[in-house]
């Protein structure tokens, strides 16, 4: 067996002056070998990230550092190397690429340049040589047009593309160990497969040992040799990828996995009450000239959308960013103004009322938001958020604090928690308790914007599943919007499938799930990660807990 | 790049629309009588009556507004109610040492403060960090004043290195000119210095925490060239922005320190058509400093695009 | 840009605190901050010097003795009083050139300086905001508020007060607003930029889809947003209206030369600086300490409350 | 670029660089400039439309006048050659010296001089009331001016000997027919300085350049008259506004001379031997006290005499001058030290009796409305009056709303004759120079001609009467014996109130000798080491 690349043993990261923990990480041990995938694993706060960035020397200064364990990189001790004889290691024999590869490139240098860069500090080559190696390495992670690639700025690029590039820079001078920090996660699922599969081949073809830190079980399936699974800054297990995904040993890997979305969607019965909600040739421009912006550009975010919501029913609008499913949202929501079409919400056409005749009509469409810290004041009390609406339309304070404490109680919150702030709860409570804010106007329709892409796959689970139950409890209709084909296959009734603006497709989930008719449907769902992998919601293993 | 010239420069017009009605109204609105003061100690209520008369002041306060802006439009200024001169040959003998000196006080301050910056940034948290912050609170908050007797007591009177004031035209050959503005130059530039170092720091700390810093030392640069190539060029924008909007506060600065080292600039004259009431010079200088303003707001624009690849008009 | 999925996932154990609980805890935390005390501690100070002034030893800040002018610091001459018995007075900070105790004058000054500086900061910022909240919330009214405040803005601050002040009459009130109106378009810009942000908050558009009236969504929702940025601004509009009054009153035409500020007292006394310093030191002194607390509070202030507004001067 | 930090560095190491630095680019020029700087900047030029003094003192720098004032106060001809009065005394003959050149080389003739006193005498006062005794000004051949009267008056050489504004300066005709109440745009002269125009930056300097044509009289200088021998090539007049920094630039050699040093900085000054400190007008200045007449509570004279009786001199010459070697106490209003001076109706005056200043008040029936108080804060030879004058007002039971503007804000304000509350006024302070009001013709604040006298408009027939009977003498004693009766008169109806006479010392390095001493500061005859 070859000497491994990596082995960290009994790693420990403290925190500079305390919180919620003395330890970032604990007595974590683990071992990269040549040529291995190592996946780490876990939900934010795990640890996972700092490991990282304890093994390149990057930790952020004055706020945490090694207090105990060594890091070993080719039987070579890191932890007490100092930050010069560091610099020669980084970039040369460990390499490292970042979750964000727009903000990870120098917005101001051209992305040759930066690529070249690592040369000049770790070589003697000349700026000819340099060039020649810069574009062949552009070459190897496929980026189209390397002459011309070198010469943009990481703006012109689109995120795959910005992606390769922090590839290629890290590759450039064949590391043996490379360092990949959530390198998909930033990344839609389509550009996310092909970047798995970049790096499955360089790192075949280099032998290159990688360190892959994840929060997607799905990319874990995809691409791991084998899995470390962190908790709190503790490792709970590790073992191969098939010991772990298929039999996990520890109740919290179990449990994790288990919270993982299947992408087979359930059978579910057509829905044929009536209609709520008819958008009819919905369409929405951004910009255009004014007089104090002449230079504005158009930008067409919705193009004749058209669906249908009957009661009861969820329809889910699935598609990457940029497809224009938010917007389609927030028109129906009447936070934006469409440019034009009709959205008929009861028969009554709301695309064009003036503020003042819609009111009524508002506490009809209710929203949950995706970002659960965003999205409830945080200088007013629970209780004062949820029972504004319904003062807002004459209820009487007692009535309306006597409903909040009903609905606390139905999304799994104790009713003594309304006098409680926002940051006294976790993002998966909070989300419960906008849920109730949403419920507490006695909505007809009620709009997912991204509800759980915010939170751990954990909690996801159950947010999902009160989402589902009170949608049958009231008889909601539902426009769920989500880039998560496990999630819209679970909880969705219908699908419509949106691209650049336009639904390109639309039917009950199975029978898009099963028979894409549209190429950038299938391309979409083929593109999803760990194909096979995933649990149905609700298949019983997780239960509604009240948290509180 | 043009069109966007053509565009901002058509954007200034409305501004510079308000800034002439809001000028030209304060004047007018206020209870202050220029032709009382031109007609003199002893002039009677007819003399009076009879320069308003000739001045244009019994006119409509609209139909005044329009004879000015449309000789203001046809590039025609006015003549200055007191001096007998127009007011464009009043600020043309003037711009030079305004000029001069604005220009010096931002190349100093800039030279100086932006090292400054980057080294409290790069120290933060030191001792070094320490002093740069306090001499840069210390800097806003003495008067200018303060320090031009202060410099001009040291350097002038007890050292005499230094003449305590006046100016030397540039003509007059470039070692005088250079020599009389020293002083004015180190007065006026201890607040600049203050607010452009203080922006630098802040506009380094924040870039030196973005991920690109990151990348750059998880490629092994060393921190001099991380300091330099990677974050001070990110954090060039900020810095642009306040050395901009310091050119435009400058003025303030220059009325002040033009009086303590009597520099015949621009400020002083503002100061002295103020208080003679000489409407012409007043709307014409105050004009001419809001479109000096609108102009550097343009140029800082500009600059962002040669210092930003991302900002393209 | 995708950046959709995952915002909680940038993972840092430190950026899991949730920004909520800092804010609550915010005002505490200010208090703790070594700036924020020193400053606070010193304002304090002045303010209870000016405010127990009578009670401090001192005489009639503006009532001339003629027999006493210019002396030092330490003299005492008698004086006649006006039954015409001889009474003593002893200068402890010296004299100005119209016999007035320039340690009255100075601690009477503190009244003036800090009233003026307090006073322009809470209306400019009231005005402000008031402006900045409704130019941010309703879409048609920005353009047009924008482009008046823009306006505003090209006028450089002195020159329009100097202008405000000389042409209205002289008074504290005038000098008050004159500092104010330059003020007021830095705080609608800010105020305005953080509406914007703030209406993009999901919370916010919760509110408007819960039916919320406008006046009590701006109130509600957006105004606690403005408070902490607003506080800090005010802190620095009071630190710079202090040192605009005393510039006012050294370019002599401030507040009437006879009322007790610290710019009086030195406009006084910079004509024989170098016979009788005293008359600039100790105002200079005061004013400077004043200021760099008044800053001091300001920066810790804007470090604990609001560090984002770092970056915006 | 090295050669220029060469020359600050070097610079830097020798005592008095400056100096050392100016006298260098001068001596490049081989010129001798005299640098001075003025009370004021120069920024209006003409001197018969405004009665500035800094105007007046420009006027001396390009202009002549017909006769002038010398040392004794005798009036002696200038421009004059030969002057004759006829047995009737009503008609004047001037006839002008050879060889007089306007600047542009044309010769000065009769005709300009005629058409430049008629200018004059329609802006001064002096001139007007002179203009009501003649008949014609008229030129009779090339250098013969003939005025005819219609009744004989003294005031002829009084007025054209006038030393003070308006001077009647000549000019040539084209510019002298410019209307009276504009401003003149030609600035041709025949005085012994050239006024260079494209120079002259306001806010920075003027410069005087001399003109080498002109043909000085014969005898030596003495006062306003004499030759005008010009010994320095160039008068270069700086406008530094700021006191200590007029202070530096004397003591350091940026400057030559000053004209109105602080009165607070002369100790500054005689610490060095390079400076002298010399008073080259001894008639000095007169402070006053002017009250509205048209206003309440000043249109009662028992509440304006009140103001004689609070008042006392001392205060206000010590709180503003300060130093007794500069001012001096004097109860004639005509100026201590000349022929017209008397204490007579003013014995008992300037003492501050408050007890007599409040029963005044009370005859007078003052309500205890405050009287608006104008205070100019950018004089300092003014600043400090006012309130001087408040504390004395108060005390004497007058309530005061001391409102502070600069000098232009109260120029203009004072000529408004609405109420005080309606942006009018009660009373202000100002300062004469003495040689201006040594007679009841010249003394502006003596003409009580009610709507037509100066601001605060008194307005009292016997007066008026008593200044009349005044022009009409000719007689040295029968004058001074209607001076007395206008000052007992003045002492009743209280036109305005004089605080003393403040003398104005002028500093100079002593490189600079020769200096003249007359009512207004003149550069000829000056020498420059």
């Amino acid at each position: 067996m070859a000497a491994p690349v990596l082995e960290v043993t009994n790693l420990t990261v403290a925190i500079a002056g305390g919180g919620d923990r003395a330890n970032a990480i604990e007595n974590v041990s683990l071992t990269v070998m040549p040529g291995e995938i190592v996946c780490v694993v876990g939900e934010s706060g795990s640890g996972k990230s700092v490991t990282s960035q304890a093994v390149m020397a990057l930790l952020p200064k004055g706020q945490l550092r090694i207090s105990g364990g060594s890091i070993k990189l080719e039987g070579d001790e890191l932890t007490t190397k100092s930050q010069p004889a560091m610099r020669a290691v980084r970039g040369k024999r460990a390499a490292m690429v970042f979750q964000e590869p727009m903000t990870a490139l120098n917005p101001v240098e051209r992305c040759g340049d930066q690529i070249a860069e690592v040369l000049e500090i770790h070589t003697d080559l000349d700026a000819k040589a340099r060039r020649a190696r810069v574009l062949d390495v552009m070459r190897s992670v496929h980026l189209p047009d390397p002459e011309q690639m070198a010469e943009a700025y990481p703006h012109q690029l689109s995120g795959g593309q910005r992606q390769r590039v922090m590839i290629a820079m890290a590759l450039v001078l064949d590391p043996a160990l490379l360092i990949a920090d959530e390198p998909t996660t930033a990344l839609d699922v389509t550009t996310q497969a092909q970047i798995l599969k970049l790096i499955r081949e360089m790192q075949v073809r280099r032998n290159t040992g990688v360190l892959f830190i994840t929060h997607d079980f799905g990319v874990v399936s995809e691409i791991a040799d084998r899995v470390v699974v962190m908790q709190r800054g503790r490792i709970v297990e590790q073992g191969t990828k098939a010991e772990i995904l298929a039999a996990p040993r520890e109740a919290y890997t179990q449990m994790l996995i288990a919270a993982v979305p299947s992408l087979v969607p359930p059978v579910r019965v057509p829905i044929t009450s009536q209609v709520t909600l008819e958008t009819i040739k919905l369409n929405k421009t951004y910009g255009g000239r004014s007089f104090f912006k002449p230079s504005g550009r158009v930008v067409k975010a919705a193009t004749d959308v058209s669906f249908q919501i009957r009661r009861g029913e969820t329809l889910g609008i699935v598609g990457e960013s940029g497809s224009g499913k938010s917007t389609v949202a927030r028109c129906i929501a009447r936070l934006v103004d469409p440019t034009s079409g009709r959205i008929d919400l009861d028969d009554v056409d709301i695309a064009r009322m003036s503020e003042r005749k819609l009111r009524p009509y508002r506490r009809r469409v209710q929203i949950v938001f995706q970002d659960p810290y965003r999205s409830l004041n945080p200088r007013r009390s629970v209780g004062q958020s949820i029972i504004e609406g319904p003062m807002n339309f004459g209820l009487p304070h007692g009535e309306a604090i006597e409903r909040a404490r009903n609905l606390m109680g139905l999304v799994g919150l104790s009713p003594d928690a309304l006098d409680r702030f926002p940051h006294q709860f976790s993002g998966g409570q909070r989300q419960r308790i906008a849920i109730a804010r949403a419920l507490a106007m006695e909505p007809v329709l009620l709009i997912g914007d991204e509800p759980v892409s915010a939170l751990d796959v954990s909690v996801q689970a159950q947010v999902l599943q009160l989402l589902d139950s009170v949608r049958k409890k009231f008889d909601l209709a539902v426009l769920f919007i989500t880039h998560d084909l496990r999630v819209a296959a679970q909880i969705c009734d219908r699908i419509a499938v949106m691209q650049r603006g336009v639904v390109v497709e639309t039917g009950p989930t199975a029978n898009v799930f099963a028979n894409p008719q549209h190429d950038y449907t299938r391309a979409l769902f083929s593109a999803a990660p760990g194909q096979g992998f995933g649990h149905r919601i609700g298949a019983g293993k997780i239960d509604l807990v009240p948290a509180v | 790049m043009i069109a966007f010239i053509i565009r901002r420069l058509l954007a200034t017009i409305p501004v510079m629309l308000v800034v002439a009605i809001f000028v030209f109204l304060m004047l007018r609105l206020t209870p202050s009588d220029p032709a009382a003061i031109i007609a003199g100690d002893n002039a009677t209520a007819e003399q009076v009556a009879d320069i308003r008369n000739k001045l244009g002041l019994n006119e409509p306060i609209v139909t005044q507004f329009f004879i000015w802006g449309s000789k203001i439009l046809r590039g025609d200024l006015g003549e200055s109610f007191f001096f007998k001169k127009t007011v464009a040959e009043l600020i043309s003998d003037r711009i030079e040492p305004t000029l001069s000196l604005s220009l010096f006080t931002i190349l100093l301050a800039v030279m100086v403060a932006v090292p400054l910056g980057v080294l409290a940034a790069k120290r933060h948290g030191s001792i070094v960090d320490r002093m740069v912050m306090g001499f840069s609170v210390m800097g806003f908050s003495v008067p200018v004043f303060v320090i031009g007797y202060s410099l001009i007591y040291v350097f002038a009177s007890e050292l005499r290195w230094f003449p305590t004031t006046g100016y030397r035209r540039i003509h007059d050959g470039a070692g005088p000119w250079a020599y009389y503005l020293v002083l004015p130059t180190l007065t006026l530039s201890v607040v600049y210095i203050a607010l452009i170092a203080r922006m630098t720091r802040t506009s380094m700390l924040e870039v030196l925490s973005e991920d690109y810093v990151r990348t750059a030392r998880a490629k092994g640069q060393i921190e001099r060239k991380v300091l330099f190539r990677h974050a001070l060029r990110n954090a060039a924008v900020p810095i642009v922005t306040v050395i901009g909007l310091g050119i435009a506060l400058l003025i303030g600065g220059v009325v002040v320190t033009e009086s303590v080292y009597s520099i015949p600039g621009l400020g002083r004259l503002t100061v002295e058509a103020v208080l003679a009431r000489d409407f012409p010079v007043i709307q014409a200088v105050i004009l001419m400093f809001s479109f000096v303003y609108v102009l550097i707001n343009l140029l800082v624009d500009l600059v962002y695009s040669l210092l930003d690849p991302r900002i393209r008009y | 840009m995708s950046v959709e999925p995952n915002i909680a996932a940038s993972s840092s154990p430190l950026t899991a605190v949730p920004a909520a609980r800092r804010q609550q805890s915010s005002m505490a935390r200010a208090f703790r901050n070594p700036s924020v005390l020193i400053g606070g501690l010193v304002i304090v100070i002045m303010v209870a010097l000016g405010a127990a002034a009578p009670w401090l030893g001192t005489i009639n800040p503006t009532e001339p003795h003629t027999s006493g002018r210019n002396k030092l610091p330490g003299s005492e001459v008698t004086v006649r009083d006006d039954d015409g018995k001889p009474v003593k007075i002893a200068y402890r900070l010296g004299s100005d050139n119209l016999g007035r105790d320039v340690y009255s004058r100075v601690l009477y000054g503190a009244r003036i300086s800090i009233f003026v500086g307090i006073t322009v900061a809470i209306i400019s910022v009231i005005a402000g905001m008031i402006i900045g909240l409704f130019s941010g919330y309703i879409r048609w009214l920005d353009p047009i508020v924008m482009r008046i405040m823009d306006g505003l803005m090209a006028i450089p601050a002195i020159l329009l007060a100097i202008a405000l002040v000389s042409l209205f009459r002289a008074g504290i009130g005038a000098v008050i607003l004159a500092i104010t109106i330059p003020e007021i378009p830095r705080v609608v810009r800010l105020v305005r930029s953080v509406v914007l942000s703030v209406r993009e908050e999901p919370y916010v558009e919760a509110a408007i889809t819960t039916g919320t009236p406008m006046l009590k969504l701006l109130w509600r929702h957006v105004l606690p947003n403005t408070i902490a940025p607003m506080i800090v601004q005010g802190t620095f509009i009071c630190a710079s209206a202090i040192l605009v009054e005393a510039i006012l009153s050294f370019l002599g035409i401030g507040i009437p030369p006879e009322t007790p500020t610290w710019g009086n007292v030195m406009a006084a006394g910079k004509d024989v600086f170098y016979l009788f310093p005293h008359n600039i030191f100790y105002p200079g002194v005061m004013l400077a300490l004043t200021v760099l607390a008044v800053n001091m509070l300001g920066d810790g202030l804007r470090d604990t409350l609001d560090p984002k507004l770092a970056k915006r001067v | 670029m090295t050669s220029m930090w060469g020359s600050i560095r070097g610079g830097a190491l020798a005592a008095g660089t400056v100096a050392a630095m100016a006298a260098g680019v001068t001596s490049a020029q081989a010129q001798k400039t005299l640098r001075v700087v003025m009370h004021s900047d120069l920024k209006i030029v003409d001197p018969i439309w405004t009665t500035a003094y800094i105007v007046r003192n420009h006027g001396y720098m390009v202009y002549d006048t017909l006769f002038a004032q010398d040392a004794n106060g005798e009036i002696k001809p200038q421009m004059a050659d030969t002057y004759t009065v006829s047995d009737d005394k009503l008609t004047h003959t001037i006839t002008l010296r050879d060889g007089l050149l306007w600047h542009d080389g044309a010769p000065v003739t009769a005709e300009d001089c005629a058409a430049s006193i008629k200018r004059w005498a329609a802006r001064d006062s002096v001139g007007q009331k002179l203009m009501s005794f003649v008949e014609t000004i008229s030129a009779s051949d090339a250098k013969t001016i003939v005025i005819k009267l219609k009744s004989p008056t003294g005031l002829v050489l009084i007025g054209l000997g006038k030393p003070s504004s308006n001077v009647p300066f000549m000019m040539p005709k084209r510019v002298a027919e410019t209307d009276p109440n504009t401003q003149i745009s030609d600035f041709t002269g025949s005085g012994p300085f050239v006024f260079n125009k494209d120079l002259w930056k306001p806010g920075d300097k003027t410069v005087y350049i001399k003109f080498d044509k002109y043909k000085p009289r014969s005898e030596p200088a003495s006062g306003l008259a004499g030759g005008k021998v010009v010994k320095v090539d160039r008068v270069e007049w700086r406008a530094i506004s700021d006191q200590q920094q007029i202070a530096n630039a004397l003591l350091s050699g940026e400057i030559d001379f000053v004209e109105q040093p602080k009165h607070d900085l002369i100790p500054l000054y005689k610490k060095d031997p390079n400076i002298v400190v010399k008073d080259y007008n001894p008639l000095g200045n007169q402070y006053v006290f002017r009250m509205n007449w048209t206003q309440k509570p000043f249109d009662n004279p028992k509440v304006r005499q009140a103001i004689f009786y609070a008042f006392n001199q001392k205060d206000f010459l010590e709180g503003v001058i300060g130093n007794p070697e500069f001012y001096k106490e004097c109860k004639a209003m005509f100026i201590c030290g000349t022929s017209l001076a008397t204490e007579k109706g003013m014995e008992d005056k300037f003492t501050s009796n408050f007890a007599k200043a409040r029963e005044l008040l009370k005859e007078g029936g003052y309500d205890g409305t405050p009287i608006v108080l104008m205070q100019s804060t950018d004089l300092d030879v003014l600043t400090n009056l006012a309130p001087v004058g408040k504390s004395l007002l108060e005390k004497a039971g007058f309530k005061v709303d001391m409102q502070s503007m600069d000098w232009q804000t109260l120029v203009g304000r004072r000529v408004k004759k609405d109420a005080p509350s309606a942006g009018g006024w009660n009373a202000a302070f100002t300062s004469w120079v003495a040689a201006d009001v040594t007679n009841p013709i010249s003394a502006a604040f003596v003409n009580a001609s009610c709507e037509k006298a100066a601001w605060g408009w008194p307005c009292d027939e016997a007066l008026e009467k008593l200044r009349d009977e005044f022009a009409r003498a000719t007689e040295p004693a029968k004058q001074k014996e209607i001076a007395e009766a206008v000052q007992v008169r003045v002492s009743e109806v209280g036109t305005h109130v004089y605080l003393g006479q403040w003398y104005q010392p002028q500093v100079h390095r002593n490189t600079v000798t020769n200096f003249i001493t007359a009512p207004a500061p003149v550069f000829w005859n000056v020498e420059l080491k």
